[in-house]
């Protein structure tokens, strides 16, 4: 039932209202509004019984294991968030003076510095919101790097076929036309065809290593050398950042800009959808287009940098300092984890996806890549059971809901038909791995024997499966009720 | 090992079905002149406790001022159950809704959001957020190029009234697409945007006009008369507005003949905390003919396979998953659980609730303003209607002001005008919502008499 | 699955656990553990998956209607919540100097004012820690009271039979007798009766007003003038004080002492089964013996007071000060009620209750009492049914659970056959109820229709009916596997 | 109307089906001379906005002092996922499981909270807790009055070791039922209880004996000796124990031959806040022989209709409800919420985290006692093994020094011993748990030292 079916005609949530208050002189009658605006009226404890049964009816880390891949679905510390709300930080004002905010400054400025250090970069700004907008920013600045430098016949960005969509997207946003570039049949980029793309009007390139494909590309030093020697530089998706975390750094590998995802690697939650963080990472050259705000230190105090310091920055991305709440959570992670902590995330998180990985194909699952180590995840193809069986990666993701395990990200990337792309991560045990495979293994019987069960699945959620298409077709995104 | 659940025998047992050696086998792919060493500037790590003590001794550093702060960050009181409720596990550590079927929580939660920001707005559609308030504008201004089929510009006429971070924000946001934002100067008796320095662009081709309201100095603008302008000139309108101030003000919906084409603004204000300044979350609406222009993630209901009521995704070919570079935006991730804590406070507040933070809001802001236009040294700047902030001038160096006030009398003063608007001297913006109680304004308005006139 | 089978040796989760330590010289060898205790080794992601998993199992009223007549499950303000944990409050150590507690003791000042104006009492003691200890409370003052004007042949009180039970366990606590005085066929104390009983043997009695019968005892003032003629003193059980709130005072009554559930009538949490507070409320005579400490106020600071300064007290019934954190919700929770708040409770309350007793009985069901006004509560009987359909109350609140409704309380008070005692509260909204009687309807249909479903009831929950029996028989309170 | 959710509409409604023509009339049953009017001495209410205000207010004026004090509460550190998960709704708001098919998390929770605490002591099964450790000791107290069937006694040996609270507490509550605690002097070298006072009452009869341990002066008794001696006297033991201790030191089930009888104790220390005081919450194991005459509710497995494993309350035939006068006590709630706190807590610490909480605060008390002793002023009383507290004599009055530390240095630098010990001259008793520092204790100790030698 929707919270506004509840509502009822002069009832509230009394304890919230604010007092009583004399008529308006002072605002003009036709700017105010004379309509009611269409918010439920309802009491406190209809509120509280409403979003709590809403939230019962999501699967979530915190109740299941959520194998989706690329999305790095690991244990949100609850200290992270307990910490993250006292209310001295909660209350502070993004505007208010250094001095008062010295706390979380200080915290910020480590935590540049922690970030500088795990990926190798000169520099770091924190104030995109998410990946997305790291991307724009990363792109951004090597525009900005070649437009000072005059060299604006460089139009093109470079973009693997595997690639997240943002990446293409983000390139489109500033400016630039986008080429794709294909993967060889190992995995790795295919060079021959980088070499073709690459010319004076490559901009860069935009790279995940570890790919989407869930296997580190093993000729990157080769890779790095040929868009640098084309006068490109090189931008790190750090959307795979957990599968190297302490082992490899994008700056060794020749990255020249990198985005990290907190909401992955530093394990910040995901919200339902965000908030995320996008950090930037860079080289010494793209350091002056860094965006702004950046935390500094001047005279022994911790000072928000802005455009007076910074004046060759790409700019602002948002109104103030980018996700901080987030940015604090992930400082306390990053803090728990320490030195030791951070390489042990990619050896665990390595560990189990090549466990699943090998234990999935003994089930009798095929791997996109038999060949490849997996890194933090893997690629499962049912080319196979969709011809023999008829049975789709859709399906066997929908039944999985009914055995209580979240499904694998599906059909991404979208080079690999009928695949799932898993990531266990570092923070499940080997029981629940097990459990899953055992599961999968069943799914794969049902598949054979009674197909119908995968078909027609979900059967044991709140709802069955959903019509899509309907969705689109009969758009309604705004509870038509309301304008009657 | 904080968070790995691994027993020495798990990682044997593991090793061995793997066929590897040691968890060190497994990086052989990596060439090993790119491995890097121990990462000696991160320093060891802490167990709970410790970081515990750590972080709360940071806060404590940090104290809590009294605030009389706004410029587009504002302190509502925020009911208990709104962050208790959003703290959940299923919705704090889930993800985006792609399986929707596990999912129904946060999808209807999204779906009564959308319904409630188009109401209050007085808007046909509404997506489920966007990152915040100022890249929301700037995702507006996109839309519009986008959306103005009659159009062929690519500028955008930007009142200087509207939040300048905001400006700043859209300029770096739109700059790289050859967009251009055209200034509109506002009038100096009353701070509205100038009615007649707008005419002066008409006939001229523009893909859009800006109009905030309240502005950036608190001050109502002339919604209705904008809009009718825009309307006239072919252009869409983009209303940029304070979400609380809508449950008192006429919605973007209503302004003009036939309302605005699209609403965005900073939703902070229903129930996100102050926090350093986020997560906080953008939110946009539009008529129902952009719908299809507008970014970001949008859920729709429909029926499940037995005719159930059920919530989705909808309108992904929109988006960069599926449409790559040709999407409405690079936009990814939404801002779901801060739109998760502004349904809820939403729905704990209702239309009367709303509308009464708004009204006292105004009203502390009316007594503030008052209070301290009655010291001397003080005067207002701008002679027309504010909602819940309004710009002082001083006669001290503002900078400065605000300085004393906060280290001597942790009272945080108001926002330095003067930094974005120079023409307007020593500009103080100060604000008041309903957490300012009379005591509140009247320990501020003694200590600024004090430091004023000794 | 149980904690414990999710335990695997060698785990732990690791970021709780304090640094390792040197050995232990200072320690005698044969003092020290040799034995590792069965505690769980889980990792913390796997604690907070099994306990959040584990609380989606329990009904509440955050997810529920709960109509557990005589436990007043209302709304608990989250507020009350949020702001008793703040840190300062938290973390004030029991035994701290007063200086660094005036901010709680001010509150529980305040608090004891609001509660000796509520109920008319002269004084209150907020220390015992649950109703039950309460009654234990308010009977030994009854006993010092007579004990200090040496007035010991009084050994006997008297409980009328439709008391809740820990009314005659409290007295035999204190070393009284116990006399059951029956209740008449209106449900108000058979005054006769009273008079046969009453005599120089009497030292009390303990009377629920309105009863658990849901009723309000008419003659209460001539009971009380009875009691009070022979010597006795008058014990006021407040587990029902949600139904007169405001409307009439249990001091005014003519009772000398009283007891509160804060866990009922000032909706702290039920918590699954505790904690409680129950302060006690005397007249002027038993002042003197209310247990310490009291929250007092000595040259303008708050103290607690203690034996030192109250030395006729009946003792201590905690180590500490009660269940503080609890009397601070409930502190929180009649600020926000404040003076016209109190009596609304009574008012909703009573509404509702009379509301649904009336729809029930059009719906089909008997009240016990029909000719009487319902109070916050009213029992229903279904001897009828379990005669003529063969189905129980127990049936009916079983099926209840598969249509989302919490049950009632069930076959108490005893004396009411195959009894359902139903108690809405104040704080459900009438489409609730109106819901709760439409389901009552049909599970009234099904009874006559299709008794099984009723009989096997419940369907839908984690468990079906569970066998009491042979819990008790085969006794398993403790996980035997533990010890192999 | 805060929490009453009923429109004007409604309550016309529901007063047309009553048949009633106004609320007020629905007490028309009330005598109407005992109607109160309006409870004037009870202020208006508050809305949530105000009350946040007022509690945050006097929060701060109790402000968090740097804690050394123990004396039976204790200052440990708290995962964040304790209280996270406690606070959940449906742990936070639902009742006694009383519909068991409807509470199988609060059940199964309480279950294994049973099994843990049994485990922690070393005995055959636990309750699902009590009040506190005090009124636990006086409800052990009366179950071994019931449970011993060899003797007649209604006599209690009762160690002076043992908190005089709750020797105080236990004394308050079983007075009237003619039982008599009869005191046992302690060794005044050691501290421990004196085995040779002890022995002179060999051939008496006394129903129990109660052992502390570690006692309240923190010392470590010698509880195999007092066990044993126990049993020789054909009376019942009853141990009091800290929880944490006994993951460093021998539980009561393995003390002297055969374990004790019943363990009872403060769960504090496991979870829960320290909170002037409660709520908290008392354990209880025993024997399996003595499981009914255990007060307190007990949950027990079982299996449902189709033979499914479920939970349920068990051998509720001695509880009040069912028995009425004749129950084991008149306990009635039990303290489910920091049952469920500690039931995580214990979880999340295992068995190493449990022991290692022991150990460091074990060996900072020893890290504070070697600083302090060192000051000029001060030395230690007691020459025996102590667990994580210390009495220290002092050259200076305690209660002032004490009062000092805490006005001027935001320090609570422990219990004043001479209060309930007059014998012991200025004695003080300090604790440091894992939550201390060894800068906490330097800052303890030089301000100590400045105050006794200036």
């Amino acid at each position: 039932m929707l919270i506004f079916e509840q509502s009822h005609s002069g009832r509230a949530s009394n304890a919230q209202l604010p007092q009583d208050n004399e008529a308006l002189a002072s605002l003009p009658a036709d700017a105010l509004r004379t309509s009611k605006p269409n918010l439920p009226e309802v009491s406190e404890m209809q509120v509280v019984r409403h979003f709590t049964r809403l939230s019962q009816k999501n699967f979530s880390i915190d109740t299941h294991f959520y194998p989706l891949g690329s999305c790095t679905m690991k244990y949100n510390p609850r200290a992270c968030n307990t910490l993250a709300s006292l209310p001295e930080f909660t209350g502070r004002h993004p505007l208010g003076p250094s001095l008062h905010g010295q706390g979380f400054l200080s915290c910020m400025y480590e935590l540049q510095g922690m970030l500088k250090e795990v990926t190798g970069m000169q520099a770091v700004s924190l104030s995109p919101a998410a990946g997305a907008q790291g991307e724009f920013a990363g792109v951004a600045m090597i525009k900005a790097y070649h437009d000072e430098r005059n060299d604006t016949a460089r139009c093109e960005i470079l973009v693997p076929d595997a690639a997240h969509g943002t990446n293409p997207a983000s390139a489109v946003m500033c400016g630039y036309k986008v080429r794709e570039i294909p993967t060889g049949k190992n995995g790795d980029v295919d060079i021959e065809a980088l070499k073709e793309a690459i010319g004076p009007q490559t901009a860069g390139i935009m790279l995940t290593n570890p790919s989407t494909l869930g296997v580190f590309d093993r000729k990157i030093k080769e890779i790095a050398g040929i868009v640098h020697d084309a006068g490109g530089l090189l931008y790190y998706d750090g959307a795979n950042l957990n599968a190297i975390l302490g082992k490899v750094r994008p700056g060794d590998m020749g990255f020249d800009v990198i985005h990290m995802n907190l909401h992955k690697t530093f394990s910040t939650p995901h919200g339902g959808g965000g908030p995320g963080a996008g950090p930037v990472g860079v080289s010494k050259r793209l350091k002056p287009y860094l965006p702004v705000p950046i935390v500094g230190k001047k005279e022994g105090q911790y000072v928000l940098l802005d455009e007076q310091d910074c004046p060759k920055t790409i700019g602002r991305l948002s109104a103030f300092a980018g996700n901080a709440g987030v940015l604090l959570r992930a400082y306390i992670y990053a803090k728990m984890l320490g030195r030791e902590g951070m390489s042990r995330v990619a050896d665990f998180a390595t560990l189990n996806a090549n466990y699943l990985l090998k234990r999935l194909m003994s089930a009798g699952y095929d791997a996109a890549y038999p060949e490849r180590r997996a890194t933090h995840e893997f690629i499962l193809t049912l080319k196979k059971q969709a011809k023999e069986l008829d049975v789709t990666a859709m399906d066997v993701a929908k039944r999985l809901l009914d055995y209580d395990f979240h499904a694998p990200t599906t059909y991404f990337p979208l080079l690999i038909p009928e695949c799932l792309l898993i990531e266990p991560t570092e923070t499940e045990a080997k029981e629940t791995l097990d459990e899953f495979v055992d599961t999968m293994a069943k799914i794969l019987d049902e598949a054979k024997m009674q197909p119908e069960s995968l078909k027609n699945a979900p059967y044991s959620l709140p709802v069955r499966r959903l019509d899509d298409v309907k969705a689109v077709k009969q758009l309604d995104v705004v509870w038509q009720e309301l304008n009657q | 090992m904080p968070f790995i659940p691994h027993s020495e025998q798990d990682i044997e047992q593991m090793l061995s079905v793997i066929g590897a050696d040691s968890i060190e086998d497994l990086f052989d792919e990596i060439p090993a002149s790119l491995r890097c060493g121990d990462l000696e500037k991160i320093p060891q790590g802490m167990n709970e406790m410790e970081v515990t003590r750590l972080l709360r001794d940071r806060a404590a550093q940090d104290g809590l001022p009294l605030c009389f702060l706004g410029a587009g960050a504002y302190e509502h009181h925020i009911p208990a159950a709104v962050w208790e409720i959003t703290t959940r596990g299923e919705f704090y550590s889930a993800y985006t809704p792609y399986q929707a079927e596990a999912s129904q929580g946060t999808l209807q939660l999204l779906y009564e959001f959308q319904s409630m920001m188009a109401s209050l707005m007085g808007m046909d559609v509404s997506n489920a957020s966007l990152y915040d308030g100022a890249s929301a504008l700037a995702e507006a201004v996109l839309m519009a190029v986008r959306a103005n089929k009659k159009s062929k510009s690519r500028k955008i006429l930007m009142p200087v009234t509207t939040n300048p971070v905001y400006r700043s924000v859209t300029e770096a946001i739109v700059n790289n697409q050859d967009i251009e934002l055209v200034a509109v100067p506002y009038d100096s008796e009353t701070g509205q945007t100038d009615l007649n320095a707008l005419d002066s662009f008409s006939g001229e081709d523009f893909s859009a006009l800006v109009i905030p309201q309240p502005n950036f100095f608190g001050v109502i603008e002339n919604v209705d008369a904008l809009t009718a302008w825009a309307a006239e000139n072919k252009m869409l309108s983009i209303a940029v507005v304070n979400p609380v101030a809508m449950a008192l003000l006429k919605p973007p919906g209503e302004w003009g003949q036939t309302g605005v084409d699209i609403v965005c603004g900073e939703g902070q204000p229903l129930g996100v905390p102050l926090a350093s300044g986020g997560p906080y979350f953008g939110f946009m609406c539009c008529k129902q003919k952009h719908v299809r222009q507008m970014p970001g993630r949008i859920i729709g209901r429909t029926t499940d396979l037995d005719g159930k009521e059920g919530f989705t995704l909808t309108l992904q070919a929109r988006e960069q998953h599926i449409r790559r570079s040709k999407a409405t935006s690079n936009i990814c991730t939404n801002q779901g659980l801060l739109v998760t804590a502004a349904t809820i406070y939403m729905s704990l507040l209702g239309p009367e609730g709303l509308k009464k933070v708004a009204l006292n809001s105004h009203k502390n802001t009316q007594l503030l303003r008052n209070r301290l236009q009655a010291i001397k040294g003080v005067k207002t700047v701008f002679n027309a209607p504010n909602f819940h902030e309004c710009v002082l001038q001083l006669d001290m160096d503002v900078k400065q002001l605000i300085d004393t006030l906060a280290r001597e009398h942790h009272i945080l003063a108001g926002f330095e005008v003067s930094a974005h608007y120079p023409e307007l001297g020593n500009a103080l913006m100060v604000c008041a919502t309903e957490t300012r109680t009379e005591n509140d304004i009247e320990q501020f308005a003694t200590t600024l008499d004090t430091l004023l006139n000794g």
